[in-house]
C-alpha cells in the first residue's frame, strides 16, 4: 500500500467534467494552492474539468485559489456558508452577471452535512436556520417542544485538501486552524487527494495524534514548500499599492 | 439625543457581563472589540468558529501566521491550553448548547428575540457564515448595535422586515442607549443612560419598553 | 479557571438519584474504576444516588466497575449495545429477575447518538437496524431510495470518564483504544467528570494533540495509579482459581 | 455427506478474496481466524470497532496492554502507521462506506441478503454489538458459516426466521461446501466443494442455487 504520488499532474488525473469537488481551507488557511493551481492549469491547457461544484467555505478571494478557478471559468456551482470577503470579485463578478450558480449554507450546517456524507448518515435535524429563508423548502420537525430544520448529506467525487504530515498509508496531521475542514471532506469524498508539506514513514506519526486516519484518504503528493493563500493574497495587495503609487 | 455610547463603550459594557471562565464567541468586526474590555481578573476562553479554542491577541505586525487565524481571518495568538479541531467539532461545540455567550451585531431585532443581521436583502451577494449557528447555541446570546440606524430608524422593532437569521434567539441588547433583556417576548429594559428620559428612549426604540423592577443607570467609563 | 479538584467525593458529589449518567470505556478499557467506586462507596454509605440510568456500551463484568453498581441495585436502567459479556452475571441475573430496564441500541447508533446530543442534533437517520426488531416503533424514511431509521440524540445529567493526561482548564488526551466513547460522553452531558492519571500544566498539552477541549469538561480528578478493569477481572479470575484448586 | 472444510479451511478460502490495501473488519470470534491467512504480500489494515485501525496480531502472554483491545476485547499491538479514534469517528467509517470487506458469522442468510446473527429468540439476554451497523457499511460484507447448523438444518434459507440484523446486506457467504454470491436476491453458487454433487448441495440448502456461467471448484488446502 502506497498513497504517495510523485507527480501532482497524476493525483488529479481523475478530476472530470461536472464532478463535485469539495476543496479544504478557510479563507486562506488551508487551502490547497497547489493542487488547485494544477487543476486550473490542466483546465487552461486541455479544457478539462469544467463544470466543477465547488464546496468550500467561502467562494475565492483575489485571484488565486478557487478564485482563480472561477475566473477560468471551471465552475458552475460554489456550495458556500460565506462567498463575501475583502475581495471576492471573481464570484461576485460571475454570480451577479448568473454565471455561477449559489448554494448557500450556514457554516455549522455545511461542516454537518459534509460529516453526516462521510458518516453514512442521510440526513440530520438542526436548530440553524429554522425560520429563516434558507430553510425555505426543506422539511421540519418539533422535537421536545423545539422546532429543528432537515438537512442531507453532502458527499463529493473528490476532496483536494492540504495537509502538514502525511505517510504512505494515508495517516494525516494538519497545521494549526488549517485543519477545519479538511478532516470532514477526506471522509465525505469518493476519493481524497492530499498535499502535504512533508510525507514520513508509517508510525512516525503517534498514532494518538493522527488527525485522519489513511482510511479516509487516497493519494498524497508531497508539496514542500507550499504557497499560503493569505500571504499570496497580501503580496498581490502589496505589488498593487506599489503599482497604484 | 447626541449623547451616546461609543461603539468602544458598548463594547465595554457587554464585556462586564462575561463571568470569570465564561466559553465565548465575537462575531467578527465589532464585537472583536468586547475582547478588549474583559474585566482584570477573570479569565475568558475565546472560540473561533473555524476550529480554535483559547486563542489571545493579534501577534505583532509581520509576526502572523497565517494558519493561525479566526474567524474574522485575522492572525491570533494561542494562550497556553489552547486546541485545536475541525469545523464539525468547532460546531458541536456552538449548536450543542457549549458556549456561554455568543456576541454579534444586528441589523434589527424583534421584542420577540427574532434577529436580523445577515441580509439587507436580494441585491447583494448572500453571505451568511456561522451566525445562523451561533444564535442557536451559545446560552446567552448578545447582540451589540447602535440603539438606531444610520438614518435614525429603530433597530429594536416589533417584528423584523429584513431576513431572520435566527427566530425567538437573542437574550440581551446592549446598544447605545440601553441594555435591554428579551423576556418573554418583550423588550424588558434593564439600563438606561441617564441623559435620555424614558419617553425619548421610547420614542427612538420600535417596540414598547417594559420595565420591571429597577431600571439602573447604564454608566460606562470614557474608553 | 481551575477545574482540578482535590476530592474523588467532591467530584462525584453532584450525582443524585435518578440522574442518568454515562460512564466511559469498552470493556475494560477506559472504565473509570475509582470514579465508580467513588459513587458505589457513597450509594454504600447514605442509599445515593441510586435508581441511575446508565450508558455504556456494555453492562459491567464480573464485580466490579459498573457490575459492582448493578450488584450495589444503584441502576435501574441501562442503555447499551452489548450486555453479554465473558461474566455479566450481575446483569443478567437482574436482568432475567425483572428488576433492571434494558434499552439495546446497535453500537454505532449508540456512539452517533451521544455524539449528536453532544452536538445539539436532536434526531438523525441511520440504514443501521432498519427492517429489524430494534428499529420497532421508529420513524423511518427514505433517502435516494434507501430505507432509514430515524435515531434521537442521548443526553446525560453526568458523565464520568478517564482520561490519560489533563490540565487545568480541562483539556484531556487519553490512552490508546481507551479513548472510545469518552469524548463523545464528555460533549453529551451536563457535566463532566474526569478522573486523569496525570495533571499538567495549560500548554503542556500541545494543542494539536488535545483529544478532548475543555470547555467539555467540568471537573478533573488526578489518579495517578488508577486501576484497569480487565486487570481486576484477570486477578479475580486467578484467585477464583487458586481457590477452587 | 462426512467432507467439508473445517473452519479455518472457511476462513481461509475468504481470506483470499482480500485484495491487496484493503479495509477489514473481522467480526468478533471465528471471523478474527480469517487474519491468519492473508495471502503472503498482501497488505490488509484491520479495523476494529472500538477505535483502531491497523492493529497486528495479539502481544505475547504477559505482555498484554488492557488499552490496547479489539472489539472482542483481546489484546491486540499496533502496526507502524495505526490510529485511534473515538467511537462516532470509528463507526462513521463503517457507516460511511470506507470498509472494504466485513466479515461476520451467521446464524441464517436469505436469499434476498438478510441476515440473522444477533439472536436467538427472545430467552437469552439481547446483545447486538456492531454487527447491525457493519453490515450497512462495508463495500463487501461476507458472512463465513457453516452450511448447516449443528442438527443439519440448512443456514442459507429463502427466508430468514430469527431475529434480522441487517435486511439484504449480505453480498457473500463462504460456508463449509461452497462459496454463494448473492445477486438480485437469488444464491449464485461460485464454488462448490468438488466431493459433493449439485443435488446433495442443493438438498442441504433452503432456497435454491443459481448457477450463473461456471461453478469452480473448491478447493482449500489441509490449513
Amino acid at each position: 500500500m502506497n498513497k504517495i504520488t510523485p507527480s501532482i499532474e497524476d493525483a488529479i488525473a481523475g478530476i472530470t467534467d461536472g464532478m463535485t469537488v469539495m476543496i479544504g481551507g478557510f479563507g486562506g488557511s488551508g487551502a490547497p494552492i497547489e493542487l488547485i493551481d494544477a487543476l486550473v492549469a490542466r483546465y487552461k491547457a486541455t479544457g478539462s474539468p469544467g463544470r466543477l461544484t465547488v464546496i468550500n467555505n467561502n467562494a475565492g478571494n483575489g485571484a488565486v485559489g478557487i478564485a482563480a478557478m472561477i475566473y477560468a471559468d471551471m465552475v458552475a456551482k460554489m456550495v458556500c456558508s460565506f462567498p463575501r470577503s475583502t475581495d471576492s470579485r471573481a464570484f461576485t463578478e460571475r454570480y451577479q452577471a448568473g454565471e455561477i450558480e449559489l448554494e448557500l449554507v450556514p457554516q455549522g450546517t455545511l461542516a454537518e452535512r459534509i460529516r453526516a456524507g462521510g458518516a453514512g448518515i442521510p440526513a440530520f435535524y438542526t436548530p440553524t436556520s429554522f425560520g429563516t429563508d434558507i430553510a425555505k423548502g426543506k422539511p421540519v420537525a418539533e422535537f421536545d417542544g423545539r422546532s429543528y430544520v432537515q438537512e442531507r448529506w453532502l458527499k463529493a467525487d473528490v476532496a483536494i485538501i492540504k495537509a502538514e504530515l502525511a505517510d504512505r498509508k494515508g495517516n494525516l496531521t494538519y497545521n494549526k486552524a488549517a485543519r477545519n475542514f479538511a478532516p470532514l471532506m477526506a471522509m465525505a469524498a469518493e476519493k481524497t487527494i492530499v498535499q502535504a508539506r512533508q510525507v514520513v514513514e508509517p508510525g512516525a506519526i503517534d498514532p494518538e495524534h493522527v488527525v485522519t486516519p489513511g482510511i479516509f484518504v487516497d493519494m498524497v503528493v508531497e508539496i514542500a514548500d507550499a504557497k499560503q493563500e493569505e500571504a499570496l493574497l497580501r503580496e498581490a495587495a502589496l505589488v498593487k499599492e506599489g503599482a497604484g503609487a | 439625543m447626541t449623547v451616546k455610547l461609543t461603539n468602544a463603550q458598548i463594547a465595554w459594557r457587554a464585556a462586564q457581563d462575561i463571568q470569570d471562565g465564561a466559553y465565548v464567541n465575537l462575531g467578527i468586526g465589532f464585537p472583536e472589540m468586547v475582547a478588549k474590555f474583559k474585566p482584570k481578573g477573570r479569565e475568558v476562553i475565546y472560540h473561533t468558529e473555524n476550529g480554535v479554542l483559547d486563542f489571545g491577541e493579534a501577534p505583532p505586525a509581520g509576526e502572523e501566521d497565517w494558519d493561525l487565524i479566526n474567524a474574522g481571518k485575522k492572525a491570533v495568538t494561542l494562550n497556553p491550553g489552547a486546541s485545536f479541531f475541525n469545523h464539525a467539532d468547532s460546531f458541536a461545540m456552538v449548536r450543542g448548547g457549549h458556549l456561554d455567550v455568543a456576541i454579534l451585531g444586528a441589523y434589527e431585532v424583534a421584542e420577540n428575540g427574532d434577529l436580523a443581521n445577515w441580509s439587507t436583502g436580494p441585491k447583494s451577494v448572500p453571505a451568511v457564515g456561522g451566525a445562523m449557528d451561533l444564535v442557536h447555541g451559545a446560552k446567552r446570546v448578545c447582540v451589540i448595535t447602535d440603539h438606531v440606524t444610520k438614518d435614525g430608524k429603530p433597530k429594536l422593532v416589533e417584528r423584523c422586515a429584513l431576513p431572520l437569521t435566527g427566530v425567538g434567539c437573542v437574550t440581551t441588547v446592549y446598544t447605545s442607549l440601553a441594555v435591554v433583556e428579551i423576556i418573554d417576548k418583550r423588550f424588558v429594559l434593564r439600563e438606561k443612560l441617564p441623559s435620555i428620559s424614558m419617553e425619548d428612549l421610547q420614542a427612538v426604540t420600535g417596540a414598547k419598553l417594559v420595565v420591571e423592577g429597577a431600571c439602573k443607570d447604564l454608566i460606562v467609563p470614557e474608553v
